[in-house]
């Protein structure tokens, strides 16, 4: 084990050994001290992991196992943020609810060392591996609230439909191990640019379809509005991102250091599946009642939008700088940070625990009506979030669009950004009622005592919904630095 | 295209021993997803695992034919039986089945699956001709050149060097793997707060 | 300090409108006879300066200008607030000037008892500055703010009891009627502007005779249109009787001396320009002839004394249209400096009865009032008689001048339109024999029908009413006397006059058969209505008599064609393409439509979304199959 | 060599269409340990064919996490078992839309 | 020095900042009068760079400012600020209107008036922003980011149907101006070196292909007529104005439409003057049919809001008309016009805001006989009315007149039907009139109706004095626009009237 090896273990490691020593810790102390504990102790884990992510050395690891390079660096800092801020949430929200919070921290941050391992990983058993870490753990997690069916549900979907996907993903895997004779990418885009067989064809549309389904892309979406909205508001919140983020990391990683030879052949397949999950993803959206239901299924179109950046991508492979792939990290990272807020939104949004009962989340649009009397500065957090989630200017939604369709029209795709731009517009639709709710209609029949008796809600919710906030205004007004680093990270190759 | 299938054919009567195990794999397959009561499947699963197995040996996999059968049916099947015979299904819980039409669905996408893997697989290689049948030949494996015979290929010793060595990432994942299956089963299982 | 002519010129419109601002904005916290003396300040120190210019202008051979600044300039175009007094300019200045003196005086008395008091006289001299800035213009443009001005206090005026809504109609009536004229007069100007690079009239006079005849129609005809409106000619003539809701001042003022003769006068300005084109002087003289004679017949058969006058009015405007599209400018001229004082005189005396009558406008509930109102009667009888021609009154000289100018353009030319001559001379008689009915119904007879105002005590007018009225009486019997002055003075415009006028042998044939039809039209008048009044039933019982007489008492149906037909029409276009193109097209169609089409389709997609785990696997098996598929055939077309 | 890998894409097919076409969650679990195995087919042939291992150590890890996910996806159903008393797949329709 | 200070920042920013100075309010009256002291400043600001604008300096932008406000990834976008005359006018028109509005507001808007007061002041500053921008990213920017700031006005403080008319108008004005953005991508493609700097790519963009222009014409082209509105693009302008609060309404009527044509003189027409040349007929066609349709549907409305709404249909094409007319005369009476129309407009929806706030009802038919009771508010409503209608000796007519003067050059006919809407103008604002002020009191609740009140007056009063001014003076604005238009023009302008009015002399 040289230095690099454990400089590319750190993160994982990190996470890994918080969420032993939460579960360890609970093993020990009495509930009421190791409850509180944990949270900590996973505070700390995600913190070191950052540290270890940008402080520990870079370079190919284990024999070319793990990499550490630009792009896991920012996809680990995009996932580790996400688990932050659904951590710091999570322990009120969910303790109410009879969640087990030693094991739910642990699961959380094993998905999380999932994560980060996946955009690490170099070679195809890694990364299937990593894969299958954060999606167990998912599994679990969203039916980790028991008793309600709807999480069980929820959580048996998506395991169903996961463990369906991953069958894909693997065959993928194993066509492109057979076509190339080896299971690390470095010297596979070698073997493979040489000429490309059918069995590395399928392999590849194999493997597309098993990420396509890690990021909700249709047709391989549909567990998503489902699964979401099962979940436990803070689960959902983690994963509708960080999964996102992973994914995005890996279909970059391996598309473009895997398989740059054949951007020919995948780069009008995601251009397909671009368009096909912008539609479906705002389509869907548009008809919900429950803002849950909505956001999930936003999360959709989001995909949708990002992967236009790897359609261009692949459409300029061979000639040109790596705009797409940046411009698709960059909105990953942006998206990150506006939907997490926005689901941590309907959190601060709904009823707060109380002794006497557990709490309720926000859902659907009715139930954000008013809200702007109520809770004015959520609101107008809320507000941003959507405007962004939109994609109008200044925040960082639009910029994250605006350099996606940059790159598409670059590639000569611009058919694909004017679909993006026409569902954009049907996008605000569904997401100006959120705004609409709040600011335009009334609470129903709330009187001065009922208001004054209302519990406050978690602050540490609000805080979260405000960070996201502010930084999607920050990444609209000053794009510049996240958006070099996205173009780093899109240039792992060139390294 | 047509000329591969034929000598897959040909190459499949001239091995009767995987004819008559892929025979079985496929028809026990066929068997399990299609039996009403999953214990009737499981059993059938068994038998498919089982004529895998002795595919894997055919390819010079005498390890992994062994923990095949341990791992597949000795230890996933056994907990399918276990959990059914927790469930305690009675008949009416086995719940409804999809309708006629729904299953012709499914059996077109599958077949269209089927085929078009195949077909990938019969215009595999890079000239558009299928894969064909190598020789094993001596190999080294590992950081430290650790030499395995020919006859050894796919043994315990050559897999186990190869775990160790060039893979040894993914052998500690796969463990941190498992002790996030056993978190997960913990909590879902768990009978009270 | 010596006062320029320059300055002066400035002055004169900037004098009422400083009334206009003071009586305006404090016009309500002002008394009354502060009102008044600010009122009338305005208009009478202009008259005054009127003089002066007057006098300057026959001293000087060029005209005098003051440009006051460049009022909009837009690349190579400029347009400066200009103006200009020239012989036509410094007549018209005195017509205005006076006769609006005169009548601001008469309102003080009229209108003492009305609230709006202060109001009435900004609007009056808003008025007086907007009709001086179109007499005063020295290019066409600002000639159109003084055009659009005076329609403005017009409509203001009219609508000047706005309390009552026919008022308010009435008013809004006369401003788009004469905003479709205005709306030829715009295209006009823009038509010039587009040839001469210019509408300032020197610029225009000089080059217009360089200019095609066929370039120079369209404009024409479109200015034309302009004066149709402003001046009441047919086919836009139809709300000057309507106008006749203001005050009857304002009827004096507006409607009968000064704005509806700026037609005229747009005419006389231009008058290069229409003469390079006789075709559209032919047009306008038969457009004239025939809203002489209607109206006059229309004026027969009216009974409101107001709207007597009015049509009597629109008639005249005929005959000045007449006398201008003859190419004899100064008649037309010189008829509108007449008709200035003579109707004027008719609306104030009209006025004064009126008022002694406590409103009654209707003249069969009138009669016999010259034995209460001698100084009314004897004034009214000078304006009748102007009106009707009778020998050596203002009226005679005018219309004599005008007539002789048509029978010597197209009668003795043998033209194909000769008969205007002829329509002229029915005109003539006709206001000959409704100025006589008048002058017997109301003043001579009993009243046919006893109204209840009749049992009222008189309402005597006072010397503010009087005096006025005394002075145009003078004006309407000697002003004849001005014509020679008045064309010598018109000379210096060096209106270039047709071959063959102004031989003497056509003037006094003409004046010989005006004083036979003043005659026989007045004469007529006085038997039917005054002494046999049973002969104007007889002739009225035949079916075709009634008839012609309900005709020309419905004012020719003009009213009622037009409410039927381009009212209507713009009504149900508007209604139609609101409901139909707006509504249901654009909006629901298009706009709401690709609304429902997204939300139809995703309704679909929603019911797609069944929550069925079968059906998401399916999907993605379908997914991959499809990605499959698309690979494999492009590998294999590839290979 | 091909024979193998049609024989794995048949057992692929076979478990997706387990997968597709029933609603008892044990079944269908049990599908996708046999696509699972399909794939190990393929990549232990492929192995072969390569003559390295990478495919053996795969098919291990495979394994490993097939056994994963039976125990993840048995306690799941378990846990559904308790609250809703169905395996039905078809009867997880609260969530929809 | 004062050329050091970065005037245009300030102007542009001012009202952000006291957006967040409204936090610090303890009381809605503070919040009203740190709102008016910031629209104030702002408007005094605007007024001294009015002052110190040389209006002999040609058509270069004065008081530029740049820095390097996004550079990654090759992508170089700029915040860079400058001011012409169309660009001055257009600022001052907003922070004229702006402290107006705030006025109008004082008594009126009492639910959530810091956010409202915030709303205006974020929306005035991406007003002026989208002015000022010389740099199509940021102009974007701002063009976006007014519509947040909108969408809240009217949904939060309009009528009742304001939720309807809020997103409507907010996704019908997203539809155009995504569109538009795609086109901004492709022209900034277009060239060597991609820039975003819209002084270069004036210069650079018109050396496109005729194809490639006609494209992104398009696309600018509909963003533009969406906001303006255009013929057949325009039908949610009645539904935000009816539902839209006073303030709303205003600066929706007197700045917000403005921003399409000067989209399409800023950008549209220099950018693609091949295209723009090529489309112009039709674009003369849609604006003549605005003028027209527009006020068709004025005289069929009941709802005196929705009325003025269609008129500014019919008023905007005259401006869209001057433009695409291609002359000096016709781009100077649009800029004009787009001037006389924010006040006019401006002033006769504060006018309707007056009359709703005593009566909350919008309707024709609820008014009548008005001028006994309310002589004051009677006259301004007159003199604000025949603005709109153009009379002679008000502002309105100077900007028509150009315009019609501009197109009567090249296109007789187009003129000659543009001038059928001033018939139809007086029509419609007449018949609005007579309804309302003339005849007896029709209700008995409009009886005992106050006058115009001290606050309201101060409110009306400078647009008043603008409106006549401006009649009498037009050159005040059209010598300071004068060679911006020029440019703007420059590369599309047939000068003088056709041949054939020439060739006979």
């Amino acid at each position: 084990m040289t230095g690099a090896d454990w400089g590319a273990a750190a993160p994982a490691l990190c996470l890994l050994g918080a969420a032993l020593l939460a579960v360890g810790v609970d093993l020990f102390l009495p509930r009421t001290r190791s409850w509180g504990l944990t949270e900590w102790i996973a505070y700390g884990g995600i913190v070191g992991a950052m540290g270890a992510a940008w402080g520990l050395g870079g370079g190919v690891a284990f024999d070319g196992a793990l990499t550490v390079d630009a792009l896991s660096r920012f996809v680990a800092t995009a996932v580790l943020v996400a688990t932050m801020l659904a951590g710091i949430v999570s322990a009120d929200s969910l303790g109410p609810r009879r969640v087990l919070l030693p094991e739910y921290y642990a699961l959380l941050l094993s998905s999380a060392a999932g994560m980060v391992l996946l955009v690490m990983s170099h070679d195809l058993i890694t990364m299937f591996l990593s894969v299958e870490i954060l999606s167990l753990a998912l599994y679990v997690l969203c039916g980790i609230t028991r008793t309600d069916p709807r999480s069980n549900e929820s959580a048996m979907k998506y395991f169903v439909l996961g463990s369906f996907a991953s069958g894909f993903l693997l065959y993928g895997m194993a066509l492109i191990y057979g076509a190339t004779g080896t299971v690390f990418l470095e010297g596979m885009a070698a073997k493979l640019g040489t000429a490309t067989s059918a069995t590395a064809l399928a392999g590849v549309g194999l493997l597309v379809a098993g990420f396509a389904f890690k990021v909700g892309a249709a047709p391989f979406h549909m567990w998503v509005p489902d699964v979401y909205e099962g979940a436990p508001t803070p689960v959902t919140a983690f994963m509708s991102v960080a999964v996102k983020a992973a994914g995005f990391g890996a279909l970059v990683r391996i598309l473009l250091g895997g398989l740059p030879a054949q951007a020919e052949e995948w780069g009008p397949l995601v251009g397909a599946l671009a368009a096909l999950t912008m539609i479906v993803g705002n389509l869907g959206a548009l008809t919900q009642t429950s803002v849950k239901r909505m956001l999930a299924y936003s999360s959709v179109a989001h995909t949708g939008y990002a992967l236009i950046g790897l359609a261009a991508a692949g459409a300029l492979a061979g000639r040109g700088a790596p705009e797409g792939p940046a411009a698709a990290l960059f909105y990953v990272g942006v998206y990150t940070v506006m939907t997490l807020g926005a689901f941590l939104f309907l959190m601060f949004a709904g009823r707060p625990a109380t002794p006497a009962s557990p709490g309720r989340d926000a859902e659907t649009y009715d139930d954000l009506n008013g809200l702007a009397r109520r809770r004015p500065w959520a609101a107008a957090f809320m507000t941003i979030l959507m405007v962004s989630l939109a994609g109008v200017p200044p925040t960082a939604g639009f910029f994250g669009k605006f350099t996606l369709f940059k790159s598409a029209v670059d590639a000569d795709c611009a058919g694909l950004a004017v679909l993006g731009v026409i569902m954009s517009v049907v996008s605000a639709a569904y997401y100006l009622r959120v705004v609409v709710a709040m600011y335009m209609k009334d609470a129903p029949h709330e009187t001065e005592e009922e208001a004054a008796a209302e519990p406050k809600p978690d602050p540490s919710a609000g805080l979260a919904v405000g960070v996201s906030a502010f930084l999607t205004l920050a990444f609209g007004l000053a794009p510049g630095w996240i958006l070099e680093t996205a173009r780093a990270a899109a240039n792992f190759l060139l390294r | 295209m047509a000329d591969a299938l034929k000598a897959v054919a040909a190459d499949v009567l001239a091995d009767p021993v995987f004819a008559v195990c892929a025979l079985v794999a496929v028809g026990a397959a066929a068997l399990m997803v299609t039996r009403r009561n999953p214990v009737y499947g499981a059993l059938w699963l068994m038998q498919c695992f089982l004529a895998v197995a002795v595919i894997f040996l055919k390819l010079h996999a005498p390890f992994l034919a062994a923990i095949h059968v341990l791992v597949y049916t000795g230890a996933i099947l056994v907990l399918f039986l276990f959990v059914i015979m927790l469930l305690n299904l009675q008949p009416r819980e086995l719940g409804e089945e999809h309708s006629r039409p729904a299953k012709g669905l499914a059996i077109a996408v599958c077949g269209a699956l089927a085929l078009l893997l195949a077909a990938s697989f019969l215009k595999a290689g890079p000239d558009g001709a299928p894969f064909r049948d190598v020789k094993p030949v001596t190999v080294t494996v590992g950081a430290s050149r650790l030499p395995i015979s020919a006859d050894d290929w796919g043994g315990v010793e050559h897999v186990g060097s190869e775990l160790f060595n060039r893979f040894i990432v993914p052998f500690e994942i796969v463990s941190v793997l498992i002790v996030v299956a056993i978190f997960g089963a913990v909590v879902l299982a768990k009978r009270k707060l | 300090m010596t006062v320029t002519n320059e300055t002066m010129i400035a002055l004169v419109p900037a004098l009422p409108l400083a009334g206009f601002v003071v009586n305006g904005l404090w016009g309500r916290r002002l008394p009354r006879p502060a009102s008044a003396v600010i009122g009338c300040a305005g208009p009478v120190l202009s008259f005054i300066l009127a003089l002066a210019l007057f006098q300057a202008s026959r001293h000087s051979l060029t005209p005098l200008t003051k440009v006051l600044w460049s009022w909009m300039a837009a690349g190579n175009f400029a347009i400066d607030v200009a103006f200009r007094v020239d012989a036509l300019t410094a007549v018209m200045l005195l017509v205005v000037t006076g006769v609006g003196s005169v009548i601001h005086v008469y309102s003080i008395e009229y209108m003492k008892k009305d609230p709006g008091f202060a109001r009435y006289f900004a609007y009056l001299n808003l008025f007086m500055f907007s009709m001086l800035v179109l007499v005063l213009a020295d290019n066409l443009l600002v000639m159109f703010v003084g055009w659009e001005g005076v329609g403005l206090c017009s409509y203001l005026l009219i609508g000047f009891w706005f309390e009552d809504l026919k008022n308010a109609d009435a008013g809004r009536k006369a401003f788009v009627v004469n905003r479709i004229g205005d709306y030829g007069f715009l295209l006009g100007i823009l038509f010039l502007l587009a040839i001469f690079g210019t509408v300032g009239f020197r610029e225009m006079e000089s080059r217009a005779p360089e200019q095609s005849a066929a370039l120079l129609a369209a404009p024409a005809l479109l200015l034309f249109l302009g004066a149709c409106g402003k001046s009441a000619q047919i086919p836009l003539h139809v709300w000057l009787p309507d106008a006749m809701a203001g005050p009857t001042p304002v009827s004096a003022l507006i409607h009968a001396a000064t704005m509806v003769t700026a037609g005229v006068y747009m005419i006389g300005r231009l008058w290069r320009v229409y003469a390079s084109v006789p075709w559209v002087c032919d047009l306008i003289a038969v457009v004239a002839a025939v809203t002489a004679l209607m109206a006059a017949i229309t004026a027969c058969a009216q009974t409101d004394i107001k709207k007597i006058l009015a049509w009597s009015t629109i008639s005249q405007l005929g005959f000045m249209f007449a006398g201008m599209a003859s190419l004899q400018f100064q008649t037309g001229i010189f008829h509108v400096v007449t008709h200035a004082f003579f109707k004027a005189l008719l609306f104030l005396g009209a006025g004064a009865v009126i008022h002694a009558l406590h409103g009654e406008q209707d003249i069969r509930k009138m009669g016999g009032l010259w034995r209460d109102l001698r100084v009314i009667f004897v004034t009214f009888l000078i304006g009748a008689f102007a009106l009707a021609g009778f020998p050596f009154t203002s009226g005679f000289f005018s219309k004599d001048a005008i007539l002789t100018a048509v029978y010597e353009r197209y009668f003795e030319t043998g033209q194909m339109l000769w008969p205007l001559w002829v329509v002229l001379l029915g005109a003539a008689l006709l206001t000959a024999f409704y100025s006589g009915r008048l002058i017997a119904v109301v003043f001579l007879v009993k009243p046919q029908e006893s109204a209840e105002g009749h049992e009222r005590e008189l309402h005597r007018p006072g010397w503010l009413m009087l005096g006025p009225l005394a002075v145009l009486a003078f004006l309407a019997l000697f002003g004849g006397f001005l014509h020679p002055g008045v064309d010598r003075f018109l000379q210096t415009m060096d209106w270039i006059l047709p071959e063959g006028a102004g031989h003497e042998a056509a003037h006094l044939l003409n004046a010989g058969i005006s004083v036979v039809i003043f005659l026989l039209g007045f004469g007529a008048a006085m038997i039917l209505y005054g002494f046999r009044r049973d002969l104007v039933d007889k002739l009225l019982a035949g079916e075709l008599a009634r008839g012609f007489h309900s005709l020309a008492a419905n004012k020719f149906y003009f009213d009622e064609v037009y409410r039927w037909t381009v009212v209507a029409w713009t009504k149900t276009l508007a209604a139609v393409l609101w409901f139909i193109v707006d509504r249901l097209l654009i909006d629901r169609l298009l706009v709401e439509g690709a609304g429902w089409i997204a939300y139809r389709s995703a309704s679909a997609l929603k019911r797609v979304h069944t929550g069925v785990v079968s059906l998401a696997a399916g999907a993605m098996a379908a997914g991959v199959a499809s990605i499959l598929g698309y690979l494999l055939f492009r590998f294999l077309s590839h290979a | 060599m091909t024979k193998y890998l049609l024989l794995s894409a048949m057992l692929f097919s076979i478990g997706a269409y387990g997968v597709l076409s029933r609603r008892n969650l044990l079944v269908v679990l049990m599908s996708v340990e046999l696509m699972l195995n399909g794939v190990n087919v393929a990549l232990v042939a492929f192995a072969r064919f390569h003559q390295n291992l990478d495919g053996h150590v795969f098919v291990m890890m495979v394994m490993g996490v097939a056994a994963a996910e039976v125990g993840v996806g048995l306690a799941l159903l378990i846990a559904l078992f308790r609250n809703r008393r169905t395996v039905d797949a078809g009867d997880l329709t609260t969530l929809k839309g | 020095m004062l050329s050091d200070i970065h005037w245009l920042s300030i102007l542009t920013f001012l009202p952000s900042v006291g957006a967040a100075g409204l936090l610090f309010a303890r009381s809605e009256e503070a919040v009203r009068r740190i709102s008016l002291g910031f629209a104030l400043a702002t408007g005094i600001v605007a007024a001294f760079l009015t002052g110190a604008f040389d209006p002999t300096a040609g058509a270069s932008m004065q008081f530029p400012e740049s820095v390097s406000w996004i550079s990654a990834g090759g992508l170089d976008v700029r915040y860079s600020l400058g001011m012409d005359g169309i660009a001055l006018s257009m600022v001052a028109l907003t922070a004229l209107l702006t402290p107006i509005v705030i006025l109008a507001s004082w008594r009126s808007v009492t639910d959530r008036v810091r956010g409202f007061h915030a709303s205006l002041l974020l929306l005035e500053s991406a007003m002026i922003g989208v002015f000022l921008a010389r740099d199509l990213f940021l102009f974007y920017v701002f063009w976006e980011a007014m519509l947040v700031p909108m969408l809240l006005l009217i949904g939060v403080w309009g009528g009742p149907r304001r939720i309807y008319a809020s997103v409507k108008f907010f996704l019908y004005t997203l539809a155009g101006s995504l569109l538009m953005l795609v086109a901004i991508l492709a022209a900034y493609f277009q060239q060597a070196e991609p820039t975003f700097d819209i002084g270069r790519l004036t210069t650079l963009l018109p050396g496109l292909p005729q194809a490639t222009q006609g494209l992104l014409f398009l696309a600018f082209a509909f963003a533009f007529a969406i906001k303006v509105p255009l013929f057949p693009f325009h039908t949610w302008l009645p539904d935000a104005h009816v539902e839209a609060p006073t303030a709303g309404s205003v600066v929706l009527a007197g700045v917000l439409l403005k921003m399409g044509t000067y989209g399409f003189l800023r950008f549209a027409i220099p950018f693609f003057p091949a295209a723009a040349v090529s489309f112009a007929p039709t674009m003369i066609a849609l604006a003549v049919i605005s003028i027209i349709f527009g006020a068709l549907m004025c005289m069929v409305q009941s709802d005196i809001k929705k009325l003025i709404a269609y008129s500014s249909v019919s008023h905007l094409g005259f401006v869209v008309l001057g433009i695409f007319s291609f002359t000096e005369a016709g781009g100077q009476g649009a800029v004009l016009q787009m001037v006389n129309h924010g006040l006019s407009t401006g002033a006769l929806f504060l006018l309707v805001g007056v009359i709703y706030d005593r009566t909350h009802r919008r309707g024709v038919d609820d008014f009548g006989g008005l001028a006994k009771g309310m002589p004051v508010y009677a006259a301004v409503f007159l003199i604000v009315t025949l603005s709109s209608i153009g009379l002679p000796g008000l502002n309105g007519f100077v900007g028509e007149f150009l315009v019609l003067k501009g197109t009567f050059d090249v296109h007789r006919m187009a003129a000659a039907a543009a001038a059928l809407g001033v018939i139809l103008g007086a029509v419609y604002m007449l018949r609005l009139y007579r309804d309302m002020f003339s005849g007896p009191v029709t209700a008995a609740r409009n009886e005992r109706l106050a006058d115009l009140t001290g606050l309201e007056r101060v409110a009306l009063a400078p647009l008043v004095a603008l409106i006549i001014l401006l009649g009498f003076a037009p050159n005040l604005v059209l010598r300071r626009t004068g060679p911006a238009v020029e440019a703007a023009l420059r590369n599309v302008t047939r000068s003088g009237p056709p041949e054939a009015f020439h060739d006979r002399r």
